[in-house]
């Protein structure tokens, strides 16, 4: 439990429109975070979907193309992070997604075997 | 090595080593038996200066030079004739392949793909041994099936058959016509895509040709065939298709319901989404279709005459018009055009404009344009949904609608102002004659895939099982996964 | 059922619905009126015997042979030109669709394969009603316009027509030049891709095609064009254009830089990267464009004669050398030469010799090979980010600057040696008279687009609303999604 | 801007810019110093009315017309001809680059498709430059080396060369042959796909292609070659080639299996699984292929004729009996055919029957398509992993082994039926002919590959560091991706 | 530590067989679960994967595709929702899947900066 | 809070190189454990990108392609487990990754209903 003291990291994920990677990603760059990893997944929520007809059958897509990011980071940086993120991701407009943060025990650069806050 | 397989591949294999076989025994005896002559093109003209000309005029006007240019094809003919088989050819491989691997999910657009390539296969080795006989022979006299002088392709060189060309090689013109035998069969896939077993499918190929096919192609293009209206003066039914209405696209459509309603509908049908996994593929496919269907339409002129170019007029003027009308019935209907819209409404103006376009003028190919749209969209966006069977790509819709319609137009449109041809006897009485080809078409299309189906629903089995329908059956028949990140 | 659909949808149908009924009520007429003659091939010869082997040989030697042998196509230049027709199609489907296709994003692929489609459609109805008179009729006797006797290709049959070719089928040579007329507002859609209503894009072509290209594809082709410089004597200004170098390249290129400057930038231009979704699709494309190309470069000999035969190896040799040189200049400037760099560069080498293709020798070609990779490399890589417009896909830096640069070097190039047609009286002057073709050529294409363009921007609108530039238009415009997976 | 390039492009430019900086001075040179007078087709004819429809009958029967219709191609043939160089061209662009394309990881396939796309390029100025001259030449007069009488293709025209075609245009023929001396080295690519340097790919095509193909081209196409059987009286090895099983597959086969050797397997070849990342691209390829080699096989008849007919016969009787053959055997030995199965063994059948087709009958075609199966089948299944040898995409497996055993059966089942130029003399020795063209062949490409190979690997380096290897070709030598999505 | 206690929320990350999507996502709209964030994901497992043969060469796929289902919702909702979405994916055959259950410390509706429950 | 004791799960999260996949999936094998879910993502941090170039347009582009491996275990595997991925998948090169390890509250088989470690 001395690890659990010793290191308070979070994980920061959100859930974007796909066109406002860029954005994000240099709000994070400014605020000093030089590491993200980033995935395509499809959110599902109040954004209404669309209509798409192939030949006679009409099906309602209701998943909608969105970008999950997670940022590891110390606990004392998440505010600011998430402050940062919510802002180069906001368009006002339904379907702008969420930021969820949750707590990570441990992180490991792999290439170093460093750990905690040193890793990431 | 040997993988154990299963009760149904066994009986695949059986039937074929046994026709192989047969053929190969058979092969070798029709070779021996009759030698073609080696021909002799070099060997001096006999005939007088007036009718060396003559038939040197022959070959440009495409009518009979044998008088003293026989048994030599001519080039510009067979070159158009050998690119009209190459075309044809295309068709199928790639495009219908990618036209219908478009249409079905990623889990199964190999299989689709290995249909089309395992019919090429048959259907060939079929054509060789026996089908170009049963369709193009004529020694049984007989207006069902041809003959069996062909047999493994006995006889057939490269000097011109004038039953069916005066200046194409018979040999080419096989070929030609051995590419619109492959694409029949291969129409069908569409209708039962996603769920039949590869085994079973190529089994129902190998019987349909013998009961559907063969005997249709014979019936319309053979010389002694029963609804040759043209070229067979003792023909049955007066009727006309110029380039495979009745014989490709009525069998293969109707074919295609009765298959679908044995077979039943995909699992998750009208439950779950099944949208096309690539639209761009089913657009590349419908380019090389339309491109490779001037082989198919302005082809079946089998020479670069006046009624090739007629037809390859009339083949433009349709496709672009049907094409142009299925987006504007959905911009008007749905309020946005489509492009997998715009590529059903080019196959069907393709399909309906193939008995006609050797017998229509522009006009008239326009006209058919506008109906091949709108009657199989209605009976594609309003017929099908309240019947409810599964015709997965919609081959019924597109080709057994569209085939029948164009086979009827054809007997409307029909004018000897764009094939001196057609003569008055034939015209007189054409719709008729039209009509009654249509319920022979689809009578022996219904009956005998009704027969086929049944016989192997309860031998073979149709489908395969739940697990590997689902799973796809790319994985599940086939080995191998389409796309690969 | 019907969608509520919006003002612009209305418009673009009322005006198809208006011209429809025009053009039917006019067709039918039409066809009551003049029903051409049903040609009797198989009519005894008149003439004598030295008569009749001369035209015998005007048929291989491609010149008059209308003697004895009027009213027929001859089976080899006829071969070929069905062939080149069926070429040119494949360029524009799917060849362009795929080479476009692959360089947008996932989002707006389709939009860029309903574009050609629809353009497909609409241009043979435009061609059929009026387009073909219009270019080739000489009705008006004027040198801008055709004539209205070719309305719904009225009077054109399978005969050859002999102000365009000896030995072509008439109609075979109107689906040609279809052909040509499709392809050319397809090339549009490269600059102004993934930002255009497809409503609007529709109607621009509408009007596009009578105010630009008619006008100009007579200006150069018409036997009674104003820039026709080898066959009408008549001409004002005596240049030469083999395939299209000014029709083709030049008036879409020119029109897709005011086009696109009127419509402006997509949105994120210069601040996020807008890479192609998929090169292999643009591989695809360029390899179906170059192989197409040969039925436009060589069918427009419209004959399988000599002057083929040089356009055939012109092309063949300029496109290589270019897509070579464009990779070399990618791999000595920036140390990697790119598929895309490859492909462009053949496209370009396509482009440049396309004027010039019928008139100069291997040696000729080459050099332009060289330098159809070297300018257009220099204009799109320095030229296009200095004046910051955005031209999509590069319908300006390769159409346009090919297309110009093509017509003034064919004005240096072109030789007796490689075109015997090419008499002195033309030859003294050319360049001269290239360059004043080349000034017209520009003015009515940047005239003429930014007529339309401003009329449309200010009644229906150009652009869709940035929201559904940002969904794609393949979902917003046609209802569709390219790859589902 | 200029990117800091390294050694070896350096080499490699140095390379290019001396050899055309000596081309085109001796281009300009040639150019100057014999202008080919410009035919005057339009003359008035010399000969009798006899000798004139004499002519004319050559033409149709492809036989000498230049008694009154020298220098004049025949428009059938020359249609023909260059519709079979477009084919051909579509064989490599796109359809073996797709083929290739579709077998190699996502990471690689743009660098398959740069190494195809630059071949097009170099080979084609190589052929313009000396290559043409140096196969099809007989200044020299030598069995191995053409002649240098036409480089820079001085005096290649649009008249037939009677040494190789009575009635196709002499450039029409050179672009053909052009195509050939295209896809043989592109080929090789398949073997030593991911994992090769372009530049040095690039260099080692460059020497290849002087010190393989063109010697072999000459060797068995050209008229004073050393093992072209039938049309020089003189050779030394009476062999015959239809269409190019030695000079085509069995060098780039051969030629293969060497510089794969050398290369050395890819990184993880063994221990990870390398699966193709699109079989549907590879099936689309297989398409384009089969349909291409249309214009390969029934195209080097070099005319319309009745040769070309049994060419293409065989082509499709061969090719469709090895797809289905191959599915067969994996569904026998496997339980399971794969798209991938009738793709390769349609391939296979292509190229078995590539050097026969013209000289065998349809049973014979038959034949020759089950062992095209059987043979390679076993070849790529058992002898390579046996072996160990990392043929990537199976090109000697399919091509060195196909072609081997397409030249020893053409040896077998060669018929004077089938093709009447086979004289007697060629006949009776002709199976120890064939094997003694096997050995010429397969010495000259192994040791001049081992060659060529082991001098870039001692001065440029044949593969990337294992980094750029790992990262995928397309990034690190391209600078593209090949998807983005 | 005040939103610590103001808002109790956890993830349900569910691993699913693909063609179960639909009728999951339709059993957590059933309990007025609004919004959920879907991926492709790739999974190993006891369910034995296929094999595909390349010409010569055999390869064992081990990996399957399945769907991953994330829902953030309150404490108060996991088990009524675990439970749905196990009974909607259950075939009862080897490969079902998986559903995990962790603590989620902060949400935030990026359209709204709305934070905790309000956000989900 | 019974559950809470009764089961202490972890999920590792491992962000690595794609072609290292194979060895890592290996590696867990061997000490036994039997499921994964592993997921194609886009990584950004010190690992220096490319530049990719579209005729005239230059790309950088940052963001690789790397694989994220999930694991759910029982907290007692966790140090082993993290070492033998680590161990698996370095190769000392800049990007070879991280590791993260956070709280798992509750898995549920879904085939069986089985809950816990049980379930994993
Ligand atoms: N409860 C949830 N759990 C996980 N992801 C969610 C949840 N609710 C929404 N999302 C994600 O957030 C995206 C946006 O949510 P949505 O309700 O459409 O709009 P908004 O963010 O404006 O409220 C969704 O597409 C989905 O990916
Ligand atoms: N320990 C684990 N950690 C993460 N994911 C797992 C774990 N075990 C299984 N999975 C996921 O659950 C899926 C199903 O597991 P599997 O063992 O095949 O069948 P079942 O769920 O029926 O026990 C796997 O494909 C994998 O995606
Ligand atoms: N703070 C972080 N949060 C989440 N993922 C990260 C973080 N930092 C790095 N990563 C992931 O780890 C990968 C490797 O990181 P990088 O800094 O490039 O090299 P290294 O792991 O050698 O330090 C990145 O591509 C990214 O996917």
């Amino acid at each position: 439990m001395i690890g659990w003291l010793r290191t308070e990291m979070k994980k920061i994920e959100a859930i974007i429109k796909p066109f406002k990677l860029e954005e994000v990603k240099e709000a994070l760059s400014d605020l000093g975070i030089e590491g993200m990893t980033v995935s395509e997944v499809k959110g599902f929520g109040r954004q209404k979907g669309h209509t798409e007809i192939y030949r006679g059958s009409e099906y309602t897509v209701d998943f909608l193309p969105k970008i999950k990011i997670e940022v590891v980071l110390p606990d004392s940086m998440v505010d600011n992070a998430t402050t940062a993120i919510v802002k180069a991701a906001k368009t006002g407009k339904i379907g702008d997604g969420k930021v969820f943060v949750y707590n990570i025990d441990e992180a490991i650069r792999i290439r170093t075997d460093e750990t905690g806050e040193k890793a990431i | 090595m040997v993988a154990s397989f299963n009760l149904d591949t066994r009986r695949l294999i059986s039937l074929i080593l046994f026709c192989c076989s047969f053929f190969v025994a058979a092969a070798v005896f029709g070779q021996n038996a009759s030698p073609s002559p080696a021909p002799s093109p070099q060997s001096a003209q006999a005939g007088s200066l007036e009718d060396r000309v003559a038939s040197l005029e022959a070959y440009i006007k495409n009518t009979d030079g044998s008088k003293t240019l026989a048994d030599v094809p001519g080039p510009g003919h067979n070159a158009w004739m050998m690119t009209a088989a190459a075309l044809v050819l295309f068709m199928t491989l790639p495009g219908l392949a990618l036209f219908y691997g478009g249409l079905v999910r990623r889990k199964n657009v190999l299989s689709v793909l290995a249909q089309c390539l395992g019919i090429v296969g048959l259907v060939t080795l079929l054509w060789w041994a026996a089908g170009y006989s049963l369709v193009f022979g004529k020694g049984f006299n007989n207006p069902f099936f041809g003959g069996a002088e062909h047999f493994f392709l006995n006889g057939v060189t490269s000097s011109p058959n004038g039953d069916y060309s005066y200046w194409v090689s018979e040999n080419v013109y096989a070929m030609y016509q051995l590419m619109f035998a492959i694409i029949t069969p291969a129409l069908i896939i569409g209708a039962i895509a996603e769920r039949m077993k590869f085994t079973t499918l190529m089994t129902f190929m190998f019987f349909w040709m013998f009961i559907v096919y063969f005997p249709m192609a014979h019936m319309v293009w053979g010389i002694t065939g029963f609804m040759n209206g043209i070229w067979n003066p003792a023909s049955g039914i007066k009727a006309i298709d110029f380039a495979g209405g009745t014989v490709v696209h009525m069998t293969s459509g109707w074919s295609s319901l009765i298959l679908c309603l044995i077979l039943g509908p995909r699992l998750g049908f009208k439950r779950e989404p099944i949208p096309p996994h690539s639209v761009v593929l089913t657009m590349i496919g419908t380019g090389m279709l339309w491109v490779g269907w001037y082989g198919f339409n302005a082809g079946s002129a089998v020479a670069a005459d006046r009624i090739a170019a007629n037809a390859f007029t009339a083949t433009t003027l349709a496709t672009a018009t049907a094409a142009f009308a299925w987006g504007m019935l959905e911009k008007i209907l749905r309020g946005k055009a489509s492009v997998l819209g715009f590529c059903t409404g080019a196959v069907a103006g393709l399909v309906v404009i193939t008995p006609a376009c050797g017998f229509v003028t522009s006009t008239g190919a326009v006209i058919i344009g506008v109906l091949a749209a709108v009657v199989p969209y209605f009976a594609i966006s309003l017929l099908k949904p309240k019947l409810g069977y599964d015709d997965a790509l919609d081959t019924f819709g597109v080709h057994a609608v569209g085939g029948t319609i164009g086979a009827l137009l054809t007997g409307l449109l029909a004018s000897k102002q764009a094939n001196p041809n057609l003569r008055d006897d034939v015209l007189s009485s054409l719709f008729a004659s039209q009509l009654a080809a249509v319920v022979v078409t689809l009578i022996l299309s219904v009956v005998g895939t009704a027969i086929i189906a049944f016989a192997l629903k309860f031998s073979m089995g149709l489908r395969p099982t739940a697990e590997v329908e689902t799973a796809g059956l790319d994985i599940s028949e086939h080995g191998e996964e389409a796309y690969i990140s």
